[in-house]
């Protein structure tokens, strides 16, 4: 079960308060109408699945109720980092040491 | 039968007899005992058969590392199990004990055939044949494979015990309390921290509790034990937990217990739970877990009497239990050379040490001559003998690594020690890394991958006194890196027993090794030669030796093998060990019961049943339930000797004849309110939403960004930033996660904000003619004529004196309302209604109902008529898309090419031939039934009834191209006949000019 | 933590009766002067027979006694800005969980480490399988407010967990 | 290599087994390869074996990063079933499932194909319907599967609890019964031996780290930890790392890697007769031929290749097995373990050719890659031998996640009102 630092709550909580949802940075377009199918495509269903750092969405589901950022690595599920919605992704280098 | 035990040695009561079975033989052993060393006390060192050589086999260890002692034990009704440990079960007052896999008795057992025939069934051979004749594989060979195997037999009744579960939060949890694990604790414990310190057996000590002899800070080794206790039990932010097993180690220092709580009592207090999973989430975790002594590898190593020589320390020691007379001892670490010297001070004579090692320590020979013990150094062990008990063993000199001359000496036990393995189950958990120590043919703690630290024998250090200290700095460095305040205390060691030692492959034997029985893995039969046979047959991987040859497979999670086998393994492939490397240690550390994984997840607390306020009305009038979703709803009522179809049909006909009861309770309810709502659900939902009037509804609907239909509902504005949204009953949680989802993360510059309010509102609906007439009285503060509220009309009142929100809506074509009163009146609310009712002939119905009536009108249920596959034309719902909206979740998904190419699924009624018939939901429908299979699909039918209303059976389907079909006839071809049916594009069968809706 | 708390003491639990509760949601809480509305999430403010308690970044749970209805929505009427008030009054029950072991009764099904909560403040979180939101009453004393439906289910593991705690096991 | 037969076991009893040789060689790979696949699990392994066998197409290396068979391969729980919905998987899984039937045969290796039948509980009205869907579209498919009432499910299987008042009550199952087990290790082992009989070079313990592709951008070998290895055409076979190999050639994947978990009770005498699922629960069971209980779970819900994965999971599908089977709760979970799942948004799988020139991909089986090993496994060596797909896999591309046309067996149970 892992511990998640919600940036709202500023709090490490069990796993059991929060629903995972998904990769992160993905904006959904302004105009979704102006798009190809393979942008469309790639917007609904391309993710980068990475073994290595992945930026993710959770939410604090059973506390808070915000939707959050994180980056986390998968082959250890630590977390790097939490950060707010809206705030920009970080830099994995500075997070890692190690450009990716 | 003779009797083993030592007057007034070991930690045992002697003053109280316990009595207990074994193969239904009245047996007595001592309050303190566990069910192994009772029996050893007993004389009986035959305590099981192996897995597949049905072999005889013996006690080997005293700890949770057994592999052969495993019974079946019980305590009454619903309360057996297989595989109990004997030496981890305590013994308990009328416990009865049964040996395992052999028949028809333990002392003679006729699968031991498969001994003689040991050598057909080496590593694999079941890969090799058993292929032909081909149909003989299920038949004959299959079932014999699996007759075979398994242990003990699977429990025949409910468990009659409970489970508990609990969370807990330290600073540091200290797992194993031998002097290590002790130390640790006193060095957290005393700097203030929160300190779980646990230990898998009933009594803390650990290593201990077999040393009595060892003087620490100037007291005996018990009472430096006692005091310690007792100075730990004074401080309160210390907790230690016996018979707690640490089975897992999991994410950022998360760390399952399993706590055996009962089964060691002779009665068990009323409410008391089996056993209990603790969750920890420690700051820091200390594993002082000490090391599992190993067995020598030689031919005959597996017979009765053949134990580990620590285990033999123990039961001398703890439990006052001499395993024998005349013992041997073959070792390859001073360690052994002590049990030795112990049973020969309690009165043993043993024969010979036999010390595969070419030097040993003087300190050691000399004093094993003061006992009048023959030392054998630099021997081998070649073979031993005794069908159900050892009676001698085969001791050869070693010539340049060959065995030469033999010997044959008599004896009644044999205590093997090849040396320890620091036990690092629980590190590897954590993916921390294995480190290769060369000087002690051991793997070490290398790096690790969260907050924890190894103390003591788990990291290769030998004797009490280093074990101690470095526990005390493991301990102290916990306490710091919790943020303590934390000094070392350091601790003086007498007497202590420090020693060395090597570790060895297969011990050399002078007779050909490919026919010798030197066992690695007990339990699972596997030998020296098993493991060779792999490597010769290209398993070069540490994990491929193990999954043919079974090695470490057994219920003992290879803590007694990995080592031995890892030795042979390298040396076959000429490699060394850390080049070939561990197989992966699994949780749970020991095998842990299914009920305690579950839990208070048992009977009526498995999982929550969600119930409406008006579920007690149903309960006492009978009503059939089906769950849905978490909920359970009332299904039907019968009346006394109707089945479901019989009172289906009642409550049809009462509803449309004049009005029928609803609970629509379940039903999500999203409150939508601020001033951005209109522009919000414009987005959301397909449909338009900027011209629907305050006080009027529609209904709503809501796809996936992938164009597919996911939740309907009927959405009422209430205000102009008000909307009062419903949702499907299965589909609540999911629209409100959505909806969050989208605002937070998409349109965060949005002012509007979402509340569920699904439970704050009880909903009766009323539908039929009556209708009106029932609730007109009960209404206040608002005019619900026809005129005055129409259709989709939705308004704030009082109904029955309760503050209400009231919606003239219909899911059944009728003339209908759905009342909204807070939940704590909505039982009052429709027992008020019903008795009032009852001048109409009033009828409770359930959802079985709901579906005929709302399937009559040809409105679909969601998940039932779209299957998470369907767009809103496929489904027949282009009227619920706003036309001239930009944008709405999941628009651009629908011009995707297979979106509107011919050939899609549509949905459509479906009258069959026969009206009397009715199809089976979930039936597939064919254009031709006499195609060969496998045959072209069209579709399914997804609602099906017979429907008094229209007089005939109807149905809807989803058919490929089904809107250009009207009129078609279809076949539906059944397992012995086939049915046929004609296609409507309309799937409105009764009132299609809605006459009775608007009435 | 101390697992093993003085248990014969055991916990009392009791259901509360209704009282008025308001889900509040604003962006800006200098528009809502008269609510005393605590800033972080957790923290909760009692005046009167009011209590706010702040669940989330923009989001409240305010209780008030049925007597204080009048007040209650008055100061909520006072606010100037767009915002969403939604009375959830019966949309939960609260228990009442009072006793020396009321940590390790918790404990039973609440993943949060409790110990921590300082008495006054609250957080919504989980208990088995039910959301709930928790406020500490006094050391030994917590409130958990569950959704109605899913009350029974927390109720009896509280009792399963209880029977234990009276075992002493 | 030792032909494997009665007589040969024999012989090796007498003499002391002195006549087995190396099931496969442990290749150094060449310079250049016809085919390379990209993992030795069932598939990659079943695939070389069926270009050599089929197509005639010998000069192929199979490359793995540790060793063979060591991932989901040797991690799942076994199950081989075909009673899929949807024409495209039903075909797929059934012929796997003919192929299943002689693999002991066909590969001179008793994989233990278990003829066990695969019970699937209905515990609501939703699930009938979504049952009895099932079993209609199995039946005019030819694929066997049939409606079991709950008193003829408790008659398949005893330890069944099909009392009415259970929380989760069964209302009747759908079986099949040509559906089973096998010994997963045996098939990777069993296909490995084959293949390297053919000429195949089975490479182990070497990661593969990129794919190259010439000017053309066409295919044209792989870096490795062994160096640089060419190659005409390239497969991947690679489940949970799939993503990460094709990420190299430039190809991105509707994919994403989840763990899952699954773990064996102590081994009890036989008293677990066939395999029953549970969709509503998310748990499913069986009993191995060395008598374990071997139980699977769902997915741990974020995205990892940790195989690890955590405990509440475990904790609810236990809790589930017990509630369906009573007599289990005092039983002892022996072994738990971990795998990595890829999974696309359909749960269907992607088998066929890349917009990469000589690039195939085989991924995206979610839980599903076991049972369908040999037909994946014979339609990717036709795809790779060809250069265009078998008509049993050809729905199965990347276009339908452009088009819309997907194969989503988990919508089509959508959960319900």
């Amino acid at each position: 079960m892992l511990l998640i630092h919600c940036p709202y709550c500023e709090q490490d909580l069990p796993e059991l308060e929060f629903a995972y949802a998904g990769e992160a940075h993905i904006a959904r377009p302004a105009d979704p109408s102006k798009l190809t199918d393979e942008e469309w495509r790639d917007f609904l269903f391309i993710r980068t699945n990475p073994r290595g750092v992945h930026f993710e969405r959770w939410r604090h589901i059973n506390g808070c109720a915000r939707f959050f950022n994180a980056a986390r690595e998968t082959v250890s599920d630590r977390f790097l980092l939490t950060y707010k919605a809206g705030e920009p992704r970080p830099d994995v280098a500075k997070l890692t040491g190690v450009a990716q | 039968m003779t009797s083993n035990r030592l007057p007034n040695r070991g930690r045992v009561d002697h003053g109280k007899p316990v009595r207990f079975t074994f193969d239904g033989k009245a047996l007595q052993g001592l309050a303190g005992d566990t069910l192994a060393s009772a029996l050893l006390a007993n004389g009986i060192h035959l305590m099981g058969r192996s897995f597949k050589y049905h072999r005889p086999r013996g006690v080997v260890s005293a700890g949770s590392d057994e592999p052969n002692a495993l019974m079946g034990t019980r305590r009454g009704a619903g309360q057996f199990e297989p595989n109990t440990r004997a030496t981890i079960q305590e013994l308990r007052d009328g416990l009865e004990a049964t040996s395992q896999n052999r028949w028809p008795g333990l002392g003679f057992d006729v699968g031991a055939v498969n001994d003689h025939l040991g050598s057909l069934f080496s590593a694999g051979f079941y890969y090799k044949t058993f292929m032909w004749p081909r149909a003989f594989w299920d038949r004959v060979y299959e079932p014999v494979i699996r007759g075979a195997a398994g242990l003990g037999v699977s429990p025949t009744e409910s468990d009659a015990d409970s489970y508990a579960s609990r969370f807990a939060h330290t600073d540091v949890l200290i797992i194993g309390a031998g002097p290590a694990g002790l130390a640790a604790a006193l060095a957290a414990g005393r700097s203030g921290a929160a300190v779980m310190l646990v230990d898998e057996t009933a009594e803390p000590g650990g290593s201990l509790l077999s040393e009595p002899d060892v003087v620490i800070d100037g007291k005996p080794a018990w009472d430096w034990l006692a005091a310690t206790l007792a100075e730990l039990a004074a401080l309160p932010n210390v907790t230690i937990l016996t018979r707690t097993t640490a089975i897992g180690y999991y994410h950022q220092n998360m760390i399952g217990l399993a706590q055996r709580l009962t089964d060691h009592l002779d009665t068990v207090p009323a409410g008391a739970p089996r056993e209990r999973m603790w969750k920890v989430r420690a700051n820091q975790v200390v594993l002082t877990q000490g090391a599992l002594e190993k067995p020598l590898v030689f031919d005959g190593n597996d017979r009765p009497g053949v134990m580990l020589a620590g285990a033999a320390q123990t039961y001398l020691n703890r439990y006052g239990v001499k395993v024998g007379d005349r013992p041997v001892i073959v070792t390859s670490h001073d360690s052994a050379w002590y049990t030795a010297f112990d049973l020969a001070e309690a009165g043993a004579k043993p024969v010979a040490i036999v010390d595969v090692r070419t030097d040993v320590a003087g300190a050691l020979t000399d004093r094993a001559r003061e006992h009048g013990i023959e030392t054998l150094i630099g021997r081998t062990v070649t073979g031993t003998s005794g069908r159900l008990r050892v009676s001698s063993i085969r001791v050869n000199r070693v010539e340049n690594g060959k065995a030469t001359t033999p010997r044959d000496i008599a004896c009644d036990t044999v205590l093997m020690c090849g040396g320890w393995t620091p036990c690092l189950h629980l590190f590897s958990h954590t993916k921390g890394s294995l480190a290769w120590d060369d000087e002690l043919k051991a793997f070490l703690p290398g790096h690790r991958t969260e907050a924890v630290h190894i103390a003591g024998a788990g990291r290769g250090l030998w004797g009490i006194a280093s074990v101690l200290a470095d526990g005390a700095a493991a301990g102290t460095q916990a306490a710091l890196d919790a943020g303590r305040d934390a000094t070392e205390h350091a601790h003086t060691v007498e007497a202590d027993r420090p020693g060395t030692g090597i570790t060895v492959k297969e011990l050399p034997t002078d007779r050909d090794p490919g026919k010798a029985k030197a066992f690695i893995d007990f339990q699972n039969d596997v030998t020296a030669k098993d493991i060779r046979l792999a490597v010769r047959e290209g398993m070069r991987s540490i994990e491929h030796v193990k999954r043919y040859t079974t090695n470490g497979m057994a219920t003992d999670q290879g803590k007694m093998s990995n080592i031995n086998g890892l030795m042979i393994a390298s040396d076959a492939l000429g490699k060394a060990p850390p080049q070939v490397g561990l197989t992966t240690f699994r949780p749970p550390y020991t095998p842990t019961t299914f009920g305690t994984f579950a839990g208070y997840h048992k009977d009526a607390t498995f999982e929550l049943t969600r119930k409406t306020p008006i579920d007690p009305w149903a309960e006492a009038h009978g009503a059939a339930f089906e769950p849905v979703a978490l909920w359970r709803r009332a299904w039907y009522f019968p009346k006394p000797g109707e089945d479901m179809h019989a009172a289906v049909r009642r409550e049809c006909q009462a509803t449309r004849a004049s009005v029928g009861m609803f609970d629509a309770s379940t039903l999500g309810k999203i409150e939508v309110a601020g001033p951005d709502a209109v522009t919000f659900m414009e987005r959301m939902y397909t449909n338009p939403w900027a011209k629907l009037g305050v006080g009027r509804s529609r209904y709503g609907l809501l796809l996936g960004e992938d164009g597919f239909i996911r939740d309907d509902g009927v959405i009422g504005r209430l205000g102009p930033d008000l909307f009062h949204v419903t949702t499907t009953t299965g589909g609540a949680a999911r629209v409100l996660n959505m909806m969050e989802d989208y605002l937070q993360t998409e349109w965060p510059d949005l002012q509007v904000w979402l509340t569920s309010t699904t439970e704050q509102w009880a909903t009766v609906a009323l539908q039929g003619p009556n209708a009106r007439k029932l609730l007109e009285p009960f209404v206040e503060g608002l005019d619900i004529t026809a005129e005055a509220f129409p259709h989709m009309a939705a308004a704030e009142c009082t109904v029955a004196g309760f503050p209400a929100r009231l919606f003239r809506v219909s899911f059944t074509g009728e003339l209908g309302f759905e009342v909204n009163v807070p939940a704590r009146h909505g039982l009052a609310l429709w027992e008020k209604l019903w008795e009032a009712g009852q001048q109409y002939d009033v009828c409770a119905y359930g959802t079985e109902t709901m579906h005929v009536l709302r399937a009559e009108k040809g409105y679909i249920v969601v998940g039932q008529d779209t299957d998470g596959t369907l767009t809103p034309a496929d489904a027949g719902l282009t009227w619920a898309i706003g036309k001239k909206k930009p944008d709405f979740v999941g628009k651009r998904s629908l011009s995707r090419p297979d979106m509107v190419a011919p050939g899609r699924k549509q949905l459509v009624g479906l009258l069959t031939d026969d009206p009397t018939v009715v199809l089976q939901e979930g039936a597939q429908i064919v254009a031709d039934p006499n195609q060969p299979k496998p045959m072209k699909m069209l579709g399914h039918v997804t609602s099906s009834y017979w429907s008094d209303a229209v007089g005939r059976s109807i149905a809807m389907a989803v058919i490929t191209d089904g809107h250009a079909r009207e009129g078609e006839t279809l076949y539906i071809p059944m397992p012995h006949h086939i049915l046929t049916a004609k296609v409507v594009k309309n799937t409105v069968f009764y009132d299609p000019e809605n006459t009775r809706l608007s009435a | 933590m101390n697992a093993m708390s003085p248990l014969a003491a055991g916990v009392t639990i009791t259901e509360l009766a209704p009282t008025v509760r308001i889900a509040l949601r604003l962006a800006d809480i200098s528009t809502a002067p008269g609510l005393a509305l605590p800033v972080k999430v957790g923290e909760r403010s009692a005046e009167g027979g009011r209590t706010v308690l702040c669940l989330g970044p923009d989001e409240w749970l305010i209780e008030a006694p049925e007597a204080g209805r009048d007040a209650l929505f008055a100061a909520l009427g006072a606010i100037s800005v767009p915002h969403s008030a939604v009375e959830v009054s019966d949309r939960e029950i609260t228990l009442e969980l009072e006793g020396p072991a009321v940590l390790t009764l918790l404990a039973s099904g609440c993943p949060r480490d409790l110990a921590r909560m300082p008495t006054g403040s609250g957080a919504r979180t989980v208990f088995d399988s039910a959301q709930v939101v928790v406020t500490r009453e006094a050391e030994d004393r917590f409130h958990l407010t569950i959704w109605r439906s899913f009350a029974p289910h927390v109720r009896a593991i509280l009792d399963l967990a209880t029977r234990e705690l009276a075992a002493g096991l | 290599m030792t032909h494997f037969s009665l007589a040969q076991v024999i012989k090796g009893a007498l003499s002391g087994q002195k006549n087995w040789t190396p099931q496969w060689p442990d290749a150094e790979p060449k310079a250049s390869y016809d085919v390379i696949i990209v993992g030795a699990g069932g598939h990659g392994l079943g695939a070389a074996y069926y270009l050599a066998k089929e197509h005639g197409i010998t000069n192929v290396a199979v490359i793995e990063k540790g060793w063979l068979g060591g991932g989901n391969t040797g991690r799942n729980t076994t199950i081989i079933r075909s009673n899929y919905l949807y024409d495209e998987s039903a075909r797929l899984y059934d012929h796997a499932l003919d192929l299943w039937e002689n693999l002991s045969q066909d590969l001179n290796y008793n994989v233990m194909y278990s003829k066990r039948g695969v019970m699937m509980l209905a515990h609501n009205v939703h699930d009938v319907q979504s049952s009895q869907r099932h079993v209609h579209s199995n039946r005019l498919n030819g694929v066997d599967n049939s409606w079991l009432t709950a008193k003829e499910a408790k008659a398949f299987c005893p330890p069944l609890d099909i009392s009415p008042s259970a929380r989760y009550p069964v209302l009747g199952a759908a079986l099949q019964r040509r559906a089973g087990t096998a010994r997963h290790d045996a098939v990777a082992w069993g296909y490995a031996r084959a293949a390297a009989a053919r000429g195949v070079d089975i490479i182990q313990n070497c990661p593969v780290s990129a794919i190259r592709r010439g000017p053309d951008g066409r295919v044209t070998g792989v870096e490795t930890a062994k160096g640089f290895i060419a190659a005409k055409k390239v497969a991947v076979s690679a489940a949970g790392h799939t993503s990460v190999v094709m990420e190299t050639a430039g190809v991105r994947l509707p994919l994403e890697s989840y763990p899952l978990q699954a773990l064996v009770s102590e081994p009890i005498k036989p008293i677990f007769p066939c395999v029953v699922m549970s969709n509503s629960v998310h748990a499913y069971i069986s009993q191995s031929d060395k008598g374990e209980l071997v139980i699977g779970s769902g997915t741990d819900q974020y995205v990892s290749y940790s195989q690890r994965g955590g405990l509440p999971l475990i904790e609810h599908t236990l809790a589930a097995i017990c509630e369906i089977f009573p007599i289990f709760r005092r039983m002892r979970m022996l072994r738990k373990w971990g795998g990595i799942v890829d999974v696309t948004p359909d749960r269907s799988a992607i088998l066929g050719k890349t917009p990469v020139p000589g690039l195939y991909v085989n991924c995206g089986w979610g839980t599903g890659g076991f049972k369908a090993t040999p037909g994946a496994a014979h339609t990717l060596a036709h795809t790779v031998a060809r250069d265009e797909p078998h008509p049993i896999n050809a729905p199965f591309t990347l276009e339908r996640f452009t088009t819309g046309r997907l194969i989503d067996e988990a919508a089509a149970a959508a959960v319900a009102h």
